[in-house]
Parts: structure tokens; sequence; C-alpha cells
């Protein structure tokens, strides 16, 4: 990285010395990192603090080296170029008086900006170099060579509240009983099942889709299931269509009955 | 002239060793790098490597005396191992290498309905919870109940093989928020409170008669629930 | 089968736990307890777990603090690193370490200049380590702080995309021998210089512009550093 001694004077850049570093800069310009960088190194050379620092004469010497970066094509970065352009409205705007009239922040007030961040990034730097300076775990200080395992002794305790007991026994003592009553209705689709099993669908029903779809599996084939499935699916409709939630629609007379979800933004 | 850039050898050795002499760090400082290396070190180090490893002049035998001195009765010792020296835990201190954690674990399904039908039907036979659960109660599931201190051994069964009974404990009402096995709630309050899927039987079997079905012989279980 | 893994308590250890219960260790006895876990840890020690680990009615914080006394000015150091505690070699005795010393990849400019913006800014996104640099953070800077385990993921910002932030961690104090993040040189001094400021550029900058978009809601540094 190139620490620029000498002064590039903004108006000369005459002698030798001045020229050599002015190079030294762009032959590193892969060094910068980034347009903000290169404005930072090039404020060393104004010798003063950083809050002291000409922004217009740093402009300068920013446009300058881009111009001789171009003299030497030398490819700059997008980034460079951007910053380039910046600072040359920045300059106008500290050197001309402000236009009646004329929107956004001042010119010293982008200035002060640009001192800021400078000496944020100058201070962020110096604070890294410090970190990095201090003592370091494993470099100048050390953790105990053998560490102790710690062993994990598991006690497992076990819960139950006392509604597991009584579903417990619940689910014992009913199971036998009344299987039977269930059974006899083992071939007929409840309107409630129906329900059951449309709710959830319908959440995708966003095209018009025809109801004996919506017959659950193995319900199609014997007519006698088919016959109940259709009528609770049927029934199932027309209960959702009352809630607001689907629409219902027959082309004519024993066309096919479709179903849709209802929009609920629409109202 | 004499040459007194070069000095004969041998007073040049007698000066180093002078020199380190007094250059030797204080003992207390010896201390503190004997310390830090051994603390340091995954291995137990030897009196030589210590030496070596500090600086000239210096006598680790000598700082390991003092250290040894000064970790005496604290939490951690410094001893020899072989010909070398390590620090360690104190022994007496092992027991806070290990940490505790406590897993709750939800009682499996089998332990569940095992446990009511004891709560609800005891004094009752393993023969007997089987004969309820329809399944065969594994010998792990009455262990863990009893590991638990929730169900324990009743009187034996007056009948032939004299099985042992199961009954609740006070530690399994106390968990349950129960005051007595009598305040666990019947099937109706069971559907009542939804938690029958089912609906009523034509018979409405109350908790008490069912229990004969099960175990005709058993004398006493029931009358715990009879209203 | 059994899912038990641990015997009940035998007496012995129920009447030590009972009598725990009324009286803890007389101090000087913790003292020796935490110098014990702290020995056998290579990771720093909470004083939750510390007290989780001794016996019942201990107060570590307190052992603690004689403790920290009796390491002072020996080979070894009590540290504390957030609400951590941990013994660590005295780092002026670094020179006896050699054979100890890690071998660290060597950082690029880039990662210790963002590792220094995320730890005196955080929480900080990335568009905003962007900003202070003036230049886009590559993905791998960031990845390597991470895999060190020197930063880690904060909470998002509530502001529109709800970028995510970047803190410092427990490892990276204890890395560089800090007791807190308000511990970091300098701290104090840069914000009474307003350069911890999130000072939003006026107009169209070229550099920090996005930033605007990303986090107009941000203020100033985090909530850790304020007393």
């Amino acid at each position: 990285m190139a620490e620029p001694e000498t002064d590039i004077e903004t108006d000369t850049v005459t002698s030798i010395d001045a020229r050599r570093a002015a190079e030294a800069l762009i032959v590193d310009v892969d060094g910068f990192e980034g347009p903000l960088d290169l404005l930072l190194t090039l404020s060393r050379t104004q010798k003063v603090d950083l809050r002291a620092i000409s922004i217009l004469d740093l402009a300068e010497q920013y446009l300058k080296f881009v111009d001789q970066a171009k003299k030497l094509r030398l490819e700059l970065a997008a980034d460079y170029l951007v910053m380039a352009a910046w600072l040359a409205f920045l300059k106008s705007r500290l050197l001309l008086p402000p236009e009646p009239g004329e929107e956004g922040p001042s010119g010293e007030e982008l200035a002060a900006h640009l001192a800021f961040q400078l000496e944020r990034l100058q201070a962020m730097r110096e604070q890294a170099a410090k970190l990095m300076a201090r003592d370091q775990k494993g470099r100048d200080f050390f953790v105990r060579g053998v560490p102790e395992d710690v062993a994990r002794i598991r006690t497992v305790t076990y819960t139950a509240t006392l509604l597991d007991l009584m579903q417990g026994y619940a689910r014992i003592r009913t199971k036998d009983e009344f299987r039977p009553y269930v059974m006899d209705r083992d071939r007929i689709l409840t309107l409630e099942q129906a329900l059951d099993r449309m709710r959830p669908l319908i959440g995708f029903a966003g095209e018009w889709t025809d109801l004996t779809s919506y017959l659950p599996d193995g319900w199609g084939g014997d007519p006698a299931l088919r016959r109940s499935a259709t009528a609770a699916t049927f029934a199932a409709s027309l209960e959702l269509t009352k809630e607001g939630r689907i629409e219902l629609r027959q082309a004519e007379t024993y066309a096919p009955i479709q179903i849709r979800r209802k929009e609920t933004t629409d109202d | 002239m004499t040459d007194i850039t070069t000095p004969p050898p041998d007073d040049a050795q007698d000066q180093a060793r002078e020199e380190s002499l007094f250059e030797a760090p204080p003992l207390g400082e010896q201390e503190r790098m004997v310390e830090a290396i051994l603390f340091a070190s995954a291995e137990p180090v030897k009196v030589a490597e210590l030496n070596a490893r500090m600086p000239h002049g210096s006598d680790a035998a000598e700082a390991l005396v003092g250290l040894k001195k000064r970790y005496e009765g604290r939490g951690v010792h410094l001893i020899r191992v072989g010909d070398a020296w390590a620090l360690r835990t104190a022994p007496d201190l092992g027991f806070l290498m290990q940490k505790e954690v406590v897993e709750t674990r939800k009682l499996s399904r089998a332990a569940i309905e095992t446990l009511a039908i004891i709560a609800y039907h005891q004094p009752v036979t393993r023969a007997e919870i089987e004969e309820i659960r329809g399944v065969s109660v594994s010998r792990g599931t009455v262990d863990q109940l009893l590991e638990l201190e929730w169900i324990r051994f009743g009187r034996r069964r007056m009948s032939p093989g004299r099985p042992v009974t199961y009954v609740v404990t006070e530690e399994f009402l106390d968990h349950f928020g129960l005051g007595s096995a009598r305040d666990l709630p019947g099937l109706k309050e069971l559907r009542q409170a939804g938690l029958l899927d089912n609906r009523p039987p034509p018979g409405d079997l109350p908790l008490g008669s069912a229990e004969e079905d099960d175990d005709p012989d058993a004398r006493g279980q029931s009358e715990m629930f009879e209203e």
C-alpha cells in the first residue's frame, strides 16, 4: 500500500517527487477498497486533522487522480467514476452561489457529510488496528489445556394429566360396546361427514369444479354408496352456499353441478 | 594492546552464568510461569521441560514446591504424574463435573391405560387389567408405574394362585389433584365432558356394574365407585 | 420396556440434599467449587450454570469475587466474558506458550474492518457496514467472521426488507479478552464524537444512498451501549 509522503499540490504537480507519489497511487489503484478509501488516502496529503480538511481541495485531488488514471489508460471501476461525477457536482455547488429556489441540500451540507464519512472510516480503521493489537486468546493468553468433560446426567420424569387418564379410561371402556352401532352406518355418508370433507377442500376451489369430484375416494363405484355420497355432498354444498362460502351453478337441467369458492374479499 | 573484544572462552561462560543468575526472575514470578504453563498444557510437564521453557536461571523444581503449597486445600491441586507435574481439579469436587438434565416425557398410552384401570378398579390383578384392556400388560409398564410411585402392591387376592393386586398411591392422588380415588369422574361425567366420542348405549352402564363382568370374583373394588 | 434411566436417589443422597437446603457450603468451599468448575472448562461458564451445578443455596457470584482476588497477579487470571467467567493464563506470560499457540488464518483487511464496524455499531446491517466502508462487503468476509464465531445474526431490523443485523458474540469477547461489548476501547470517545451515529446522508450521496431505502428507522448503535 502506498503511503504518499509528499504533498500533491492542487495546482502544481511539477516536482518529480509529487508526480511519483501520484503515480504510485495510481499504480496501486487495485489496493484501494473503493472510492472512500482512496479519498481517505488522498486526504492524508493535506497533512491536517480530518476535521479541518478542505473537501474542495480533496475533490480536486480526486478528480485529478481520475484524470491521470484515464491518461494512463487504467480502467477504473464504475464506482470510482460515479464518485468523480458526484465530486464534480459538489465542487460546483461549493464554488457557485446557490440559485434561487434551488432544491436539495447545500454544498456545505454535502461536504460536511463526506467529511463525516471519512472521519468515521478513519476511526473504524484505528479501532480495528487497536482491536487486533489486543491480547488474543490462543496467541497471548491461553485456555485450560485439558478441559474436563461435564457428564450429563439425564433424569427422565414422566407426566400425565387427569385428562389423559380419563381419556385413556374412556377409550378402553367404550371401544367394544358401541362399535356395532357405528358399523350400521358404514355405507352411508352423512351430511356432517360430507361437510367435514368439503370444508378444508373448498379453500382450493378457485375455479368452477364439478361437484362429483368432491365424492370421497371409493364412494363413486357402488351405486348405493354413490347415491348416498352424492346426496350428502350436494346437501353439504347447499349448506356451504348458505354460509356464503361457495357459489353453486348448473348450466341446464341434469347438467353437472359446479361449485367454486366465493371470494370473501369482494364484500 | 589487549584484545578486549574477544575475552577468553572460559570468562564468557562464567559471565553468562553470572548474568543469568542475576537475571533469573524472582521466585514468585517463576511460580506464576510454572502455573501458567501447567494450566495451558494438555499433558503433564517434566521439570526439565519447564526449565527449558522458562528464562535462563529459573529453577522450576523450587517454583513447584511453592506452587504446590499455594494450591493446598484449593479446588485445584498440583500433582505429580510420574516425573512430570500437572494441575488437576480436587478429587473431592468430582461431583461438580456433572450436569443434571431433567427431561419430562409423556407417559405412554399403555401406561396411561393401565394406570387408569388400576385407579378405577383397584385393587386389581394383572390378569384383570389385561382382560379390561384386551391386550397383555408388559412388565415394564407396571414397573414404570411402580417406580413413579403412582401404584403399589395391594393385598393378594384370595383366589387360586393368590395373585398380587395393584392400587394407586397417595402420590398418585397428589399428582392428579384428587382427594381420593372416588373423586375420579364416572363414565357419565366423562361423556358429558365430551371425552367419549360415541353415543350412549341403550343401557348406559355405570362403572361399577361394568366391573362385575370383568371380574365376577372380585370383591371390594367396586364399592369405591358406588354412589 | 422401561424408559427409566436413573434409579431413585438413595437415602444418603436424599439426606445430603435435604441438609444442603438448610445450609449452603461455607464461602471458602464455594470458592473451591467455582475454581474447580472454571478450571475444568475451556469455555467461559455462566454464573447461572455455576449456581446450577453447585449445591443448593450457593452463591457463585459472591464466590467469584473472592476467587478473582485470589488470582490477582497470578499466572492464571479470572476474567469475565459477558455474563460468564473463565480462567485464562496471564497475557504477559504469552511468551512461555509458544507450544500452545494456535495458528489462526490471517484475516484480510476487509474482514478486520468489518469486524470492528460490527463491534462498534452493533446491531448493524450489511448495508450500514457498506456505507461506512464505502465499498460492498463480500460474502466471504462475513462468512469468515461467522465461521470464527466472532459474529452472529442479531434481530432483524424492523424496516422495509427486514434486513438481518450482525452482532459480536461471546466468543469474540473471549478471544479479545473483553468483559463485555462496553469494554471496547475508545467506545465512549467515539460516541461523544458522534462517530457511532447513524447519520443519514443529505440528499443523494454516491455512497450510502442505498442505505436510506434499506433502513430509514435505524437508530444509532445498539442499546447495548446505552448506559
